[in-house]
C-alpha cells in the first residue's frame, strides 16, 4: 500500500494557505491545483510570464499566444496578469513566491535537490528550475520514493548525499513521496524528520527504502 | 516612417554576417519572429551564437536554422524536443550553454540596461557555477553572472507603431521585451502595425528607441507545440493548468 | 478584497515602527502616495530612513514628516525647494545619502529581484563610488552597488484591482512600480479602485504578488511644482519643454 | 561679442542628427529644442520616465501626472511612450540615448565633469546627471565660458583638472561656450582641440579664459 499519484497531490494541497501564490512543476505537481480547498484563493504562477493562471482551454478554444511553462494551451482568469521572462524570474529570485511544488530526481537529507540532469544522457536543460528552487520562499518535493531501474531493481532518492548533479544546495523544506512526508531543515542542522506516514505504509518500509538519514517524529 | 520595411529580408538587409550573435525572442513556439528567422535562414550566414530559451522544434522556429547548419552554439535554458538539435549536440557538432532560465532573462536585460555582472543566488553549488566567481552577501551565498549583449535582437511583438514603439500579447511576451533592448540592432515583426498615437503610451512595453527596424507580418495560423484542452461540461474541470519548468 | 482596506491609516495599522525603513514612490509631487504619507505622520512614528527620489516641498508630501522631525535619514538622489529640509540636513539633524538616480531605481529593482549587488558606469572616479568596491569589465570601470528591501513600501497608482493589479499613469509612473516590489509589505493607495479583470491583464504594471494592502483615495486636485505653461497662438512654439536632471 | 544663450543652444543644435534620441539638461540644452530643424525627427527622453516629449502644454491643460525631470508640466506626443525610473536609467546607462547636453560648473581638459556640488554649499543632490554622463553615447556640454564671481572676478570653467567634485570622468565629448567650441578625445590621449569661434572672439580671448590646455584646430 502507499499514496496514488492523486493522494500525493492531495496531500502536497495541504501546504497551501489562503492568499498564497505557488508555482507547480509539471507531472504530479501540476494535479495539486485540483485540490485547492472551496474558498482558499491561490493564485498559480506560471514562470513565462503569467500570474492567475486558469485551466485548460475548452476544445476549439486554444490560444497560441496563451501557454504555460510546459508550453500546454491554458487560460487567463479574471486576476491574471503577464509580465516579462525578466519581471517573472524578479519575481522568483526575489522571494516572492509562497510555495514551488516540484518532482526531483533525487533529494539529500540536507535539503540538496538534483532533477535536471543524468550524466551520459542527453541533457535538455534545467530551464526554471535551478531559479525556482533558490529563489522561492518555501519549496515541498513530491516524488515516488524510489526510483525503478530497467532491470527492475529499486534505488534510493531520499540520499545522505545527491551523486547527480544539483540543481540548488539546501533549497528543499518539505518532501512528499507515495511512502511518507519528510521535512528537512535546510538553512539549519535538524537534519531530516519523517513526519507521516501513507495510508498502511510502516516506519520499517520507509527505512528500507531510504538511504538518508532521518529522525522519526510522527505526528 | 523610416524604421518601417517591407519584409523581413529587407528588414535584414546589411546586419547579418558568418559567426554573429543574434538574440531570438519567444519561448517554445509562442512569441517566435518566425518569418524573421526564416529570413536568417535563406541568407545563408552561419556559425551563429544564438541566444534563445529554446531552440524550436524540428522544422519549425529555430529549429530550421538547425536544420541547415548555421547555428555554431545555443545559449539556452532548454531544448528537448527537437530531435535534430539532439543528433548535432551529441555528435558535438553543436555547442551549447546552458544558463538558468531566469539568469538567461537577467543577463539579457542586464546587457541591455548597461550592467556588466550581478550576482544571483541561482545555481549556487550547481554545474552552472563552475569557473565563475561566488561571493556571500549578508550570509547568502550567489554567483556572479555576465551581462549580455548580441550583434542582431529579433522579436515579434502582437503591435508596434511606425516608431517602432511594441506591445506584446499575453505570454508571447516573454524573452521579447529584454532581448529588444540588448543587440546593437533590433528589428521587429509586428501582427498589427499601426501609426504613433494607436498604442496607449501607457501600455507600451518596448518603447521606440529600442526598435531600428519593423515589419509587418502575415500570422496566419500560429504552431501550438502542447495542445492542451479539457472537455465541455467536465464536472470537475482542473481548478489550473500544469506549470513546467522548461 | 481581502487586500482592499478602508483607508490609509486602517491599511497601516500593525505595521508602522521607529527606525523602519520606508520606501515613498514619487518624483517630485508627481505620483506620491499623498494620503498614505499623510498618515505616516499620523501615526507619530519616528526615526525613519525614507528612501524616495526626492523629499517633497515644504508642507507637502515627505516635507510633512520632515516638519515633525518624523525622518532621521534619506537616501535620494535630488532634495532641492524644501528649506526645512536644509535647515535639518546643516543643522545635522538629519542623514542624507545622495544615490545617483539611476543607482537609486537599479538598487530597488535590485532588491525586489533578489539581485544584492550589480556594477554600474555610473558614479566611477567620484564621491559617490568612495567606500566601494571597483572594478574592470572589458576594459571599463564599473562601481559596484547593493540592492536596497525596505520594510515597507508605500506607492500611488491611478487604477487597482481588489487583487492588487497595479496600473500608473503618464509619469506618475516612476520609482512606484520598483518600489512596490522591493519591501516586506507593500501598500497602495489608487484613484480606481476596479474589480478583478477590468484592467487589461497585458497592461498590468505591478502584477497583485506585490501589493498586500490597497485603499482608495480621494485625489481632488493635485499639486504642481512647476506650472509652466504657453500662450495659445504662440508663433513658434517650443518643439519641446526642457529636460533637467532632478 | 560672443553668442548668446540662444546662439549657444542653436550651435547644440547642429549635433543633433535625423533619428536621434536625445536627453536635455535644464537651462539653455532646454532651448536646444526650439532649433531642431524642420523634417528632422529628434525624440526627446525625459529621466523620470518618458520619451516622446512636447512642448509645454497651453494654460489651463496642464496635468499633474506629467511633468519632465525639472518637474515642469510638459505634453505628449503621438509618439510618446511612458515607462519606470528603472526602465528609463536602463536605457539610459545601456547606451541607448545618442546625445545628451547638459551644463556644467567645470570641464576638464581630459572630458572630466562637475556640475552637482560646490563644497561647503547645500549640496541638492546629482539626481540623474551622473548616469547621464556615464551613459549616453555623446555628451555635450553648453556653458558659459568663465564663471562670474561675486567680486565681480572671473574663474575658468575649463580647466586642467576639476576642483569640484566631479559628476563623471572623461565624459564630456564637446564643449560648446558662448566663445567657442571645443572636441575632446575623451577616452584617448588626444586631448581638448578649440574647433571653432564665437562671432567677434579671437583665438586670443578664448586664450586668455582658458585654464586648460588646448590645441586648435579651427574648421
Amino acid at each position: 500500500m502507499a499514496w496514488t499519484r492523486e493522494q500525493m497531490a492531495a496531500r502536497a494541497a495541504k501546504e497551501l494557505e489562503d492568499g498564497f501564490y505557488v508555482n507547480l512543476g509539471i507531472g504530479i505537481p501540476t494535479l495539486v491545483s485540483n485540490y485547492i480547498p472551496d474558498g482558499m484563493s491561490v493564485q498559480l504562477q506560471s514562470e513565462n510570464g503569467m500570474l492567475g493562471m486558469g485551466p485548460f482551454p475548452y476544445e476549439g478554444e486554444e490560444d497560441p499566444d496563451l501557454i504555460n511553462a510546459g508550453k500546454q494551451t491554458i487560460t487567463a482568469l479574471p486576476t491574471t496578469s503577464y509580465f516579462s521572462s525578466a519581471d517573472s524570474f524578479g519575481m522568483i529570485r526575489g522571494g516572492h513566491i509562497n510555495l514551488s511544488i516540484l518532482g526531483a530526481m533525487q533529494v539529500a537529507q540536507n535539503g540538496d535537490l538534483a532533477n535536471w540532469m543524468i550524466p551520459g544522457k542527453m541533457v535538455k536543460g534545467m530551464g526554471g528550475a535551478m531559479d525556482l528552487v533558490a529563489g522561492v520562499k518555501r519549496v515541498v518535493v513530491v516524488m515516488e520514493h524510489v526510483a525503478k531501474n530497467k532491470d527492475g531493481s529499486e534505488s534510493a532518492k531520499l540520499l545522505k548525499t545527491c551523486d547527480l548533479p544539483l540543481t540548488g544546495t539546501q533549497v528543499v523544506d518539505l518532501v512528499i513521496t507515495d511512502l511518507g512526508v519528510f521535512t528537512i531543515d535546510k538553512k539549519g542542522d535538524g537534519g531530516m524528520t519523517l513526519i507521516e506516514l501513507a495510508d498502511g505504509v510502516s516506519e520499517e518500509d520507509i527505512r528500507a527504502k531510504t538511504e538518508g538519514e532521518y529522525k522519526v517524529g510522527l505526528k | 516612417m523610416r524604421k518601417v520595411h517591407k519584409g523581413a529580408t529587407e528588414a535584414l538587409a546589411g546586419l547579418l554576417r558568418d559567426d554573429m550573435m543574434i538574440m531570438c525572442g519567444g519561448f517554445g513556439l509562442c512569441g517566435i519572429p518566425d518569418e524573421l528567422i526564416d529570413a536568417v535562414q535563406a541568407s545563408g550566414v552561419k556559425g551563429l551564437t544564438i541566444v534563445s530559451n529554446n531552440a524550436g522544434i524540428d522544422g519549425v522556429g529555430l529549429g530550421k536554422l538547425l536544420e541547415t547548419r548555421q547555428v555554431a552554439k545555443m545559449i539556452s535554458s532548454y531544448v528537448g524536443e527537437n530531435k535534430e538539435f539532439a543528433r548535432q549536440y551529441l555528435g558535438g557538432e553543436l555547442e551549447i550553454e546552458f544558463n538558468p532560465q531566469g539568469t538567461l532573462a537577467e543577463r539579457i536585460r542586464a546587457g541591455g540596461a548597461g550592467i556588466p555582472a550581478f550576482f544571483t543566488k541561482t545555481g549556487f553549488g550547481t554545474k552552472v557555477a563552475e569557473g565563475k566567481e561566488t561571493r556571500e552577501f549578508d550570509g547568502e551565498n550567489y554567483v556572479m553572472e555576465r551581462g549580455l549583449f548580441a550583434d542582431l535582437a529579433i522579436v515579434h511583438a502582437h503591435t508596434g507603431d511606425t516608431e517602432g514603439n511594441l506591445r506584446y500579447r499575453m505570454t508571447a511576451r516573454n524573452f521579447n521585451p529584454m532581448m529588444a533592448t540588448a543587440a546593437k540592432v533590433t528589428v521587429a515583426q509586428v501582427e498589427h502595425l499601426v501609426q504613433p498615437g494607436e498604442i496607449d503610451p501607457d501600455t507600451i512595453h518596448t518603447p521606440g528607441i529600442f526598435v531600428k527596424r519593423i515589419i509587418a507580418v502575415n500570422t496566419g495560423e500560429k504552431r501550438i507545440e502542447q495542445r492542451t484542452t479539457r472537455k465541455r461540461g467536465d464536472a470537475t474541470p482542473a481548478a489550473a493548468a500544469g506549470g513546467g519548468t522548461h
